[in-house]
């Protein structure tokens, strides 16, 4: 199709090569190499998380096993949680927001390449402030929702919620300006007949989620910056002896929380969305409901967050609209179900490792669903809140359905970054490996929490008919270890292969299958006018002729200089006030080099 | 980054001592899952079981469906070869309009018993008859009759067929009350108070265990219901009103007077714990006036046997990691008086 | 009010408009921003006066209410400019804002606002 | 100028929707002030410490620097550098006497005993009308870096954009200032729960 002409062009195009070594990764602008920077520290971070609840399933083999103590295990549950949330789904996602969505959209860059930069090395920032709080005095410890007054100086003397406080902050900030930067990208950088109901649905869902997060982090930001008055100045938000009430943490937080939750599933939902169609060989069915169930599904989460606190004692007023309000979300997400499902029906099915994960998803996605709405009914989650019921829960929706979507993606996307194909027999391993590793491990997990299994216990009593449930659970996470590690080779040894998936190895439909594998610095030789939804398919795309003006945003430094003068100042809140004025020096000095620094 | 504290293979024989006493308290009343929500005991805990399972039973239908259409699109529509290009099919209202309905109805079936129960279990009860104070400390439950007087921690007697009414606040951080077979949770959050109630109906023995994260011991923060008939719990009530001495001079054991000796003295006991008619009034542990009759100690860590308290006074933190019982440094002989003394008190 | 004076801008024919390069609607003039100006201090000064009257405290928090969103909205409509830009940026801030009221409301019922 | 989609310049799209995202962080702010208005356990109580008529004059020298600032904007725009220059600093200055009205503020309750950490209407309020005063301190700062543009001839009709963003920040603190002055000032006799 049109690729071969656009890669031919690219060739004689001025700045159309990267130039190489480190120097030009830190200064990268390329919205394509921040995404590939995103992506390794997510899969970094992933394997850390998994690291963290390897070592909570060995812990939680067998009844009373003294492997880690009850300190080192509170901290790596905590850690394992808002790792895997927040610095190994969420980087990912962003990864292929960063790479894709460009692409998916005709545009050569996001509107704020520098900016950009900015979010990712101010992520990484945060990720590794809170990391290293291992190597200062211990991790946080009270759960990865870290409900006040436990945090409080008194409950939590050590520096690890500080550590908690400061990490998300920078995380959390870093999200918003990304989030920001998509925002503007999607609605003003459209090629030409790119109307939003032409949109692929994985850009549609990295719009609607960049909206969630602009919206869900502010008040977690403010749920933080309370503690940490509460902590280090004295003040009394969420303290009982000064008439603070620690239950408004517990609205701040999951005002935040429940929309994070369609952040991390949204993107995957996205995913596949555009996977099925492509291994299906048929348009995606019912594509205005699917995009609509999706902006429902994400207005809807912001009125029903305290469905996690129905033990709270809120009073039934509260407790039945909240359990009215979150059984509704069930409608809009049935409704991408059975239109996934309708899509595959009459179509020419390839299982490819992509449609595979994706079918996966669907699969274990509605059973995550469903126990969702046995939580969303008040009375019954009063018997499984805080038990393993709830693990296995958000464990299905997560794994089942965010990581497997992820894959999807990654198998999906891996030969466009590349232009190397994933080995396909592994894949088809790594899947079913995966798929019966997490159902051992998760699915028992809804027995022993019906059976009376509090979560973040460190040890459990043999006795109460816990002991197989959990056996199973641990095996399950061997396996699904496994199965990961076949990846990892898998994703080693394609690197090294031969180049030769093509421009547009599964005859997708959507815009970034249009240009080259990988695609040059510029994305597009000339800007595509499309007149359909699937451009690709349906002759639903234009290249006009000609040359095309275009400047590429220079390399700046500016963008590492300001993140590493925010990480110097959240330190200093730990170290000492100079180095905290230092910081802001510093990130100050940084913005204005930013802003006088010319662009092209 | 344990904190320097030796590693401790005692905690796990301990807990071995734990696991024999809920064995046992399984075997007589509960099945396989002493602690099962599935197994309820009471009409809050059968009212919200049999909503769950209404719920549950809907959950299949929905899952047989979408699983069920999944399995049969990706054997039915898997490429072959020679098969036609698919149709472009790109939607259709009807279809749309009828999977919003379904799940729509559906979640009314599941959304009306939902209503109904909650409204009936989280209001107060139309009975208040044995009411009780329960505060949560870090990492042990104290248990406050206010219309009877008494006082005690980590063993819950209430009479069978009587609804007990519970006030639920906390000393310092939130935990969460739960006995799996008589209701569901309720969390203990400083600064408020909470209500519980439950009406149990069979007698028995229930374990139950805190389900709030509230620190390091959090997982050991267990406790017991003892649901008894009401002569058994007219007599618990009575045993429990008498002061200590009473019971204690009946006995001369010689360890057991080493042991009282100690506890006053050089053990340093007293700080923290109180003994009703005795100087000891301490209020940082638990009341300890009727110790000696409890069925486990600890929070429901262990069970109450010489050897165990003997192990808990010596060395609290080997059993429960963090807590907030000080090491008074007795010896193994000395912990073995105090505990014969501790024992003595009925 | 409000359409009088765009109507105001538009006689008044100042073409303060600049062009980025896209249609763009006329900007208001100086002396709207002034009128403007002149209103939103003299809702101030009621807002401040319906504090101090006595007799209007039972309906102090309704009148509020109305005289600052009145503010709120000449601000944003006019010295923000969102009453002529394109929809898509008035999304852009009601969206938030009403998902942000909404939250606040709700948070006030949980505090026992409305009891 | 880059071609957009919507005929909005990218910069104006980020300004609004970052004001977007700063309704929620507002928003969680007020709604804690809300949450615990009336239940400070100790004094001094805001009845005491509110004083309405010198806060209405802050508040009146807020509004004004607004007016400053689309004067500025439109003398940016018309090419006009005196006015650029004149209503720019103006707007800065505007803002600053704001902000020393808010020292002042903050001194006098401390004076009245009212430290960070004295009740929960000192936290609350300190921190909301602090994060507010964060905001102003950050567009002053802007501000003068454009004035400062300005006086080196810098900010023609052709970097507008620029002035025409601050403003927008400028003015949705203006905005938010209307709202706490209203919720936390005038409304403290409507005493919640
Ligand atoms: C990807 C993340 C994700 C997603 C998508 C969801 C989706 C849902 N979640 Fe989940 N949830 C979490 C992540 C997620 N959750 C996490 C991490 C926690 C724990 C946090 C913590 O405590 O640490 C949690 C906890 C949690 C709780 C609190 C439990 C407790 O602590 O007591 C509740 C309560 O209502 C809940 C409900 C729901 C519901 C109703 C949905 C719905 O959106 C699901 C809708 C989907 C379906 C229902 C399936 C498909 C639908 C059909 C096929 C149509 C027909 C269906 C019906 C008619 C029922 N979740
Ligand atoms: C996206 C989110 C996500 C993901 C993917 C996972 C993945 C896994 N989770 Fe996690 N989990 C959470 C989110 C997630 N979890 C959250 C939010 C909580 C709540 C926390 C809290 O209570 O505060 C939780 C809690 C939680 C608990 C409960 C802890 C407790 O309550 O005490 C358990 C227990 O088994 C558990 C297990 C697992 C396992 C076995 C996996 C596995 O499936 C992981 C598989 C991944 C890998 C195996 C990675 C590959 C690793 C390697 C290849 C190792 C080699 C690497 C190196 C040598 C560097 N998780
Ligand atoms: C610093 C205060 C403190 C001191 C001193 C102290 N205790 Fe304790 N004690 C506690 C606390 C707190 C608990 C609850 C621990 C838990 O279960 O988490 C406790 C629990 C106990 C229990 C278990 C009670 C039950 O019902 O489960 C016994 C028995 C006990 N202490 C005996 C002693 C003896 C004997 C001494 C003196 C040698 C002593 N304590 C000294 C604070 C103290
Ligand atoms: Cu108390 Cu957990
Ligand atoms: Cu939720």
């Amino acid at each position: 199709m049109a690729t071969a002409e656009a890669a031919a062009h690219s060739e004689g195009k001025a700045g159309g090569t990267y130039a190489g070594g480190l120097w030009s990764w830190i200064t990268t602008v390329d919205h394509k190499r921040i995404g590939i920077l995103y992506f390794l520290s997510g899969l970094f971070f992933f394997l850390v998380g998994g690291l963290e609840a390897m070592l909570i399933r060995l812990q939680l083999a067998v009844p009373e096993n003294t492997v880690l103590s009850a300190e080192v295990f509170n901290q790596l549950f905590t850690m394992h949680g808002l790792t895997m949330v927040l610095f190994a789904v969420m980087p990912m996602a962003a990864g292929a927001f960063n790479y894709i969505v460009p692409l998916q959209i005709g545009a050569r860059d996001v509107a704020f390449p520098r900016l950009n930069a900015f979010s990712y090395w101010l992520f990484l920032c945060g990720a590794l402030l809170l990391n290293s709080s291992f190597f200062f005095g211990g991790a946080p410890s009270a759960g990865w929702f870290a409900y006040a007054n436990l945090t409080s100086s008194q409950f939590s003397p050590g520096h690890g919620m500080d550590f908690y406080v400061l990490g998300l902050a920078l995380a959390g900030a870093a999200s918003i300006v990304a989030a920001l930067n998509f925002i503007v990208t999607i609605i003003n950088l459209r090629a030409p007949g790119l109307t939003f109901m032409r949109l692929p649905l994985f850009t549609w869902m990295t719009l609607v989620v960049s909206f969630l997060i602009i919206l869900a982090f502010p008040p977690f930001t403010i749920g933080t910056i309370f503690l940490l008055f509460d902590r280090m100045f004295g003040t009394l938000f969420f303290e009982p002896s000064g008439g603070g009430d620690p239950v408004l943490w517990q609205h701040l937080f999951w005002i935040f929380g429940h929309p994070e939750v369609y952040i991390l599933i949204l993107p995957a939902f996205g995913i596949v969305s555009d996977v099925i169609p492509t291994f299906s060989r048929k348009p995606l069915f019912g594509y205005p409901v699917v995009v609509y169930s999706g902006i429902l599904i994400a207005f809807l989460g912001f009125g029903v967050w305290a469905h996690h606190m129905f033990s709270v004692g809120l009073g039934p007023i509260a407790n039945s609209a909240f359990s009215g309000l979150t059984m509704l979300i069930a409608i809009p997400t049935g409704v991408k179900m059975f239109n996934w499902i309708a899509t595959m029906w009459g179509g020419s099915i390839r299982f490819r490792a992509p449609m595979l994960f994706s079918i996966g998803l669907v699969a274990m996605f509605t059973i995550g669903g469903l126990s969702g709405v046995m939580h969303a009914s008040a009375p019954a989650d009063l018997q499984q809140t805080d038990t393993y019921f709830v693990v296995a829960h958000l464990h299905y929706v997560l794994f089942g359905g965010t990581i497997f979507g992820l894959f999807a993606g990654i198998y999906y996307w891996f030969p466009k970054v590349t232009g190397r194909l994933l080995g396909e027999r592994l894949a088809t391993a790594h899947f079913w490996l995966l798929l019966i590793g997490m159902n051992l491990t998760f699915f028992p997990m809804h027995f022993a929490g019906l059976h009376g299994m509090p979560r973040r216990t460190f040890t459990y009593p043999a006795g109460l008919g816990f002991e197989g449930y959990n056996l199973a659970s641990t095996v399950g996470a061997g396996i699904t270890l496994l199965a990961m590690l076949l990846f990892l080779l898998n994703f080693v040894r394609s690197l090294r292969s031969e180049a030769t998936a093509g421009a547009n190895p599964w005859e997708a439909s959507t815009l970034e299958w249009a240009t080259s594998s990988p695609p040059p610095v510029h994305n597009f030789d000339v800007t595509p006018e499309v007149t359909s939804r699937d451009p690709l398919w349906y002759d639903g795309i234009a290249l006009p002729a000609g040359e095309e003006e275009f400047h590429m945003p220079n390399p700046s430094y500016w963008p590492l200089v300001v993140a590493g003068g925010i990480l110097m100042a959240a330190a200093g809140a730990l170290v000492g006030l100079p180095v905290a004025l230092l910081g802001a020096a510093v990130a100050l000095a940084g913005i204005y080099g930013w802003s006088f620094e010319p662009i092209h | 980054m344990t904190d320097g504290r030796p590693r401790v293979p005692g905690h796990r024989r301990m807990l071995m001592f734990a696991a024999l006493a809920i064995a046992s308290v399984a075997a007589a009343c509960g099945g396989d899952f002493p602690q099962s929500s599935l197994r309820p005991q009471s009409d809050v805990a059968r009212e919200i079981d049999s909503l769950f399972r209404g719920i549950f039973w809907w959950a299949m239908v929905v899952f047989v469906v979408v699983e069920g259409a999944l399995i049969v699109a990706i054997i039915r529509f898997r490429e072959r070869p020679g098969a036609p290009k698919p149709r472009p099919v790109h939607g259709h209202t009807l279809l749309e309009i009828g999977w919003t309905l379904a799940p729509a109805i559906i979640l009314i079936f599941i959304g009306v018993p939902t209503m109904i129960t909650l409204w009936r279990i989280d209001r107060p009860p139309e009975r208040s008859e044995v009411r009780v104070e329960v505060v949560g400390h870090q990492w042990w439950w104290e248990f406050n009759y206010p219309d009877l007087g008494i006082t005690t921690a980590n063993e819950l007697h209430v009479p069978v067929g009587k609804t007990v009414d519970l006030r639920l606040r906390s000393a310092d951080v939130i935990h969460s009350f739960w006995f799996p077979r008589v209701a569901g949770k309720r969390d203990l959050v400083p600064g408020r108070v909470n209500q519980l109630w439950f009406t149990p109906d069979s007698v028995g023995v229930y374990p139950g265990q805190c389900a709030e994260f509230c620190g390091t011991s959090h997982a050991l923060m267990a406790m017991r219901l003892h649901v008894e008939a009401e002569e058994d719990f007219e007599r618990w009530v009575e045993q429990q009103l008498r002061e200590a001495v009473e019971v204690e001079e009946a006995g001369d054991d010689p360890l057991v007077s080493a042991g009282r000796d100690l506890f006053f003295g050089a053990g340093g006991c007293i700080s923290c714990h109180q003994i009703r008619g005795t100087v000891a009034a301490g209020i940082l542990g638990p009341d300890l006036t009727h110790v000696g009759g409890r069925g486990t100690i600890a929070a429901g860590v262990l069970e109450n046997t010489l050897d165990n308290l003997a192990s808990w006074i010596k060395d609290p933190h080997d059993v429960k990691p963090g807590n907030l019982m000080l090491d008074m440094g007795l010896d193994d002989e000395q912990a073995r008086q105090v505990a014969a003394y501790l024992l003595s008190l009925e | 009010m409000a359409s009088e004076m765009a109507h105001g801008a538009e006689a008044g024919g100042l073409e303060t408009a600049m062009t980025h390069g896209s249609h763009e609607e006329p900007h208001a003039s100086s002396r709207t921003y002034i009128a403007i100006a002149l209103v939103l201090g003299v809702l101030t000064a009621l807002e401040v006066m319906v504090f101090y009257v006595e007799a209007l405290s039972p309906v102090l928090v309704p009148i509020l209410l109305v005289l600052s969103t009145a503010k709120f909205v000449l601000v944003v409509g006019f010295f923000m400019h969102l009453k002529y830009d394109t929809h898509i940026l008035r999304g852009l801030f009601f969206g938030p804002l009403a998902i942000a009221v909404a939250i606040i409301v709700a948070m006030m019922a949980l505090y026992g606002y409305f009891l | 100028m880059e071609r957009t989609s919507t005929g909005v310049p990218n910069e104006k799209m980020l300004m609004w929707a970052f004001i977007g995202s700063e309704c929620m962080l507002f928003g969680s702010l007020i709604a804690t002030y809300l949450a615990y208005r009336g239940r400070s356990i100790v004094g001094p109580y805001e009845e005491e410490l509110l004083n309405i008529p010198f806060i209405t004059v802050t508040t009146f020298v807020l509004l004004m620097s607004s007016l400053m600032m689309v004067l500025a904007l439109s003398a940016v725009q018309r090419g006009d550098p005196r006015g650029s220059k004149l209503f720019l600093l103006l707007t800065a200055l505007l803002g600053l006497v704001f902000l020393a009205g808010q020292v002042f503020e903050f001194n006098h309750f401390a004076h009245e005993g009212l430290g960070l950490g004295r009740n929960l209407f000192s936290g609350t309020f300190f921190l909301t009308t602090g994060f507010h005063g964060a905001h102003v301190t950050v567009g002053v700062i802007w501000l003068l870096t454009l004035w400062a543009m300005a006086m080196r001839g810098r900010l023609g009709p052709e970097k507008s954009l620029k002035v025409e963003v601050a403003g927008l920040y400028w003015h949705f603190v203006d905005v938010v200032w209307i709202v706490l002055f209203t919720v936390i000032y005038l409304m403290s006799g409507a005493s919640g729960a």
